[in-house]
């Protein structure tokens, strides 16, 4: 195992590599194995039917559950053996906005940003406030704002530690087109030097972002492939009848 | 969109030097955060205290009819110390259960799981924040239960030594229900469950704070001579509990 | 988790083993009670006015202390070890915190099991004593309130899993309420004992346990030990057929 | 009851009924739980009979 004690990144490591991933629930199994390599600076979408086990490894991946079996290095850290280092470095955008409703958006940044201990907190507030396009609502509580607006509120929390490393874990879900092009916008922008990891049901919008897809059926992997050697037709029809295969 | 391209950039710019915006965060500047996130929450919403506020109040009213026909009102002192014990405790259940609501809302217990700290220093905070609103609570129940119930009595000159174990006693139900609300706001039926889970646990601190709040009201020379070891006791309780909850309470908040 | 459910090894023979040998021993002890033990002599300062001594063989004997006192040999082993098992939960758990291995929930929670099941033979003959002793079936005295308070500690215990669906998240819980309720149960003991309890004294008998008495005691002891390990042994190997076949059933249905 | 019985068994054996029923208690709790024991590994042991049989017809 690799000893990194600085917080940068070389750029020959994986963004992830993970080595027969399983996680049991009991005796299902919801993750079977997995063996998964991605390089930085990727864009892998995850797609599935339901208990496939794409939030499983979404959660093992970002260090929120553990592995029953199997090892795995994101951004060339160890998942078990130095949990902070990866933590410092990634971010999830989920459907769930992680946020306050009676804190103001301000100070919804401003507690996150003391607790990751930046450098200075009020001036990456400021500039992602202006990113999100919310520095005219700062003052205003969470719970007065739309869905879209507070979507974008997360969106802003999750990237105030400039995360390397992006898990975007249906991200689209619910979202006003108005939100949805703000995201889309922000995705292309911080795209650059980033990796990114997203579990989707829109199945045209992930194959569009992505550089790598993987499909899993029943927690293995039905499908690992770069985007540039797939039809989206022919894709189309293959998640169709996994989907098919994988209702239980 | 266009308009708010210079500070677009200026993200896309922060992306490329790498981690200079991170320092490495002490672990007290944390605890600062949480604390102060919890504080500035609850007095928005004033929604632990105000349910805890009246609810003692309705306690209060509770003993008031229960002792209704007592025949004379000399026999409360003894029990006095008890009664403001089962109002503490049911109060305190009372907040303890909403004191994760806010975490759960909206998944941001996730949140600050996903931010490189010290598990302990989410527990540390949260009774902390728990301690603080039990106590100003009971600053505002307690003195009301002696205007209700101890006004007209002949209370002891030692009345004054009830504060010690109130202070222990409150501390020990911060600690030991902050992690057992940890626990029980992922389980189903969670309101009955903390109460199942807390009362049976913290009962040998009751025990003890029950002893030596009774003896300080009391002034009984027999039942001061207990007040000492009971209160070590308590402390010893606390110590104990909160030791053990601290080093738990990273498996519990990350299961 | 299923490379190491192993049924019918050799403690699942030894579990045998030891049940026969826990109903010899437990009978043998109740043999020993009956028959040779002796009567403690009573302190005649404690006699109530309205039972007087009796002299049997002798000795000056109170109805209230001769007879009942022989719950003593069947009612303190069960109550020892209750707690002796509720110890073993609390190192499950720590064993299952640690390496992270469903193997040592199962132990915990048949531990608990056994626990409970001991816990309730205590309460049991306990109340008989008090009933006999102390004319009332209930009081809140901190020997019997302790024990009360370590049923709902593990009633609780298994409320916990119930409420719980992740297998994952249930195990961690359920290893941290062990190891907080028998820490609790210590303290509980131990609080109860120091700060006296204003209403009913503990009541202390004079004099210590002759030979025959210690004798009875410790035949009883170990033959409820072999039966409580006998019993958890059993409870384990039922439960791992279960573990096993439910993952049969889950292959086959894939 | 025979009174004069009665009187030798209260003033002898004042305690025995308490000791016998919680002894017989003891035992009841205890046989309850293997009871409980038994019958839940004969319903394991009978599901992992029907299993067996499926998996034969199958073959």
């Amino acid at each position: 195992m690799k000893k990194n004690n600085q917080n940068t990144i070389k750029t020959d490591t994986l963004a992830i590599e993970a080595k027969g991933l399983s996680k049991l629930f009991g005796v299902r199994r919801a993750l079977d194995g997995l063996d998964l390599k991605l390089p930085q600076g990727a864009f892998l979408s995850i797609f599935g039917p339901n208990g496939a086990g794409k939030t499983t490894l979404l959660s093992i991946l970002s260090t929120l559950a553990r592995p029953t079996k199997g090892k795995a290095k994101v951004l060339g850290f160890d998942l078990n053996e130095n949990s902070d280092d990866i933590r410092g470095q990634i971010g999830l955008i989920s459907h769930r906005s992680m946020l306050y409703p009676d804190l103001t958006a301000e100070e919804n940044l401003l507690f996150i940003a003391r607790l990751y201990g930046l450098k200075d907190p009020k001036g990456r507030v400021d500039e992602l406030l202006d990113a999100v396009e919310l520095t005219l609502r700062r003052h205003d509580t969470v719970r007065t704002f739309s869905r879209g607006m507070t979507q974008r509120l997360s969106i802003a929390r999750s990237l105030i530690c400039d995360p390397k490393l992006i898990f975007l874990d249906e991200p689209y879900s619910g979202l006003d087109p108005h939100a949805v092009d703000i995201l889309d916008g922000l995705i292309a922008q911080i795209r650059d030097g980033r990796s990114f990891v997203m579990v989707s049901h829109d199945l045209q919008k992930g194959f569009d972002l992505s550089t790598h897809v993987l499909m899993l059926a029943k927690g293995k992997e039905v499908l690992f492939s770069e985007k540039e050697n797939l039809d989206f037709e022919a894709f189309a029809q293959q998640y169709r009848a996994t989907v098919g295969m994988g209702v239980v | 969109m266009e308009s708010k391209s210079g500070a677009n950039e200026q993200v896309v710019e922060q992306a490329n030097i790498a981690h200079s915006i991170l320092k490495t965060p002490s672990t007290f500047s944390q605890y600062k955060a949480l604390l102060a996130k919890d504080i500035r929450q609850e007095f928005r919403t004033r929604e632990m205290l105000t349910s805890m506020g009246i609810y003692a109040l309705l306690v209060l009213i509770i003993f008031g009819v229960a002792f209704s026909q007592m025949p004379s009102s000399y026999e409360i002192m003894p029990i006095s110390g008890g009664l403001i014990w089962a109002l503490i405790v049911f109060t305190s259940l009372l907040g303890l259960n909403r004191s994760f609501s806010h975490e759960k809302e909206e998944g941001s217990l996730q949140g600050i799981l996903l931010v490189p700290l010290d598990r302990a220093v989410i527990f540390l905070s949260k009774a902390t924040s728990n301690l603080l609103f039990l106590a100003i609570v009971e600053l505002i129940t307690i003195p009301l239960f002696y205007f209700f119930f101890l006004s007209s009595e002949i209370v002891a000159d030692t009345l004054w030594l009830a504060v010690i174990p109130i202070i222990v006693g409150t501390v020990g139900i911060a600690g030991i229900g902050t992690l057992l609300a940890t626990i029980t706001m992922s389980t189903r039926g969670k309101d009955v469950l903390l109460a199942v889970l807390f009362i049976p646990l913290s009962y040998p601190l009751l025990f003890a704070c029950v002893s030596a709040t009774s003896a300080a009201i009391v002034g009984d020379s027999m039942m001061m001579s207990n007040y000492i070891s009971s209160v070590a006791l308590a402390a010893g309780y606390d110590v104990v509990m909160i030791l053990v909850s601290w080093l738990l309470y990273d498996y519990v908040v990350s299961a | 988790m299923n490379e190491n459910v192993k049924v019918g090894g050799i403690l699942d023979q030894l579990a045998n083993v030891a049940l026969v040998l826990g109903l010899l021993l437990t009978t043998a002890s109740f043999i020993l009670t009956f028959t040779i033990v002796p009567v403690p002599q009573s302190n005649l300062n404690v006699v109530p006015a309205d039972q007087p001594p009796a002299e049997i063989g002798g000795l000056y004997v109170t109805n209230a202390l001769m007879f009942s006192q022989k719950i003593f040999y069947f009612h303190m082993p069960v109550a020892v070890i209750s707690l002796g098992i509720l110890f073993f939960t609390a190192l499950f758990g720590i064993m299952f915190l640690i390496k992270r291995d469903h193997r040592w929930d199962l132990n915990a929670k048949v531990a608990t099991e056994v626990s409970l099941v001991f816990i309730l033979m205590t309460m049991a003959t306990g109340e008989f004593w008090t009933a006999y002793e102390w004319n009332a079936w209930w009081v809140w005295e901190p020997r019997l309130t302790t024990y009360l308070i370590l049923t709902l500690l593990v009633i609780g215990y298994f409320i916990l899993r119930n409420a719980v669906d992740d297998p994952e998240r249930r195990a961690v819980f359920a290893s941290v309420f062990g190891i907080l309720a028998f820490i609790d149960a210590v303290v509980s003991l131990l609080i109860t004992r120091i700060i006296p309890s204003s209403r009913h004294p503990v009541i202390t008998r004079e004099g210590g346990l002759e030979p025959l008495m210690v004798m009875a005691l410790v035949v009883c002891i170990f033959g409820m030990i072999f039966l409580a390990y006998g019993i958890y042994r059993t409870r384990i190997r039922e439960q791992r057929l279960r573990i096993r076949l439910d993952t049969i059933k889950e292959r086959l249905e894939d | 009851m025979d009174p004069i019985l009665q009187e030798i068994y209260s003033t002898v054996l004042g305690g025995a009924p308490f000791v016998i029923g919680a002894y017989a208690l003891l035992w009841v709790v205890l046989l309850v739980y293997i009871l409980y024991i038994s019958l839940s590994l004969k319903k394991t042991e009978k599901q992992m009979a029907a299993l067996e049989e499926a998996l034969r017809e199958k073959k």
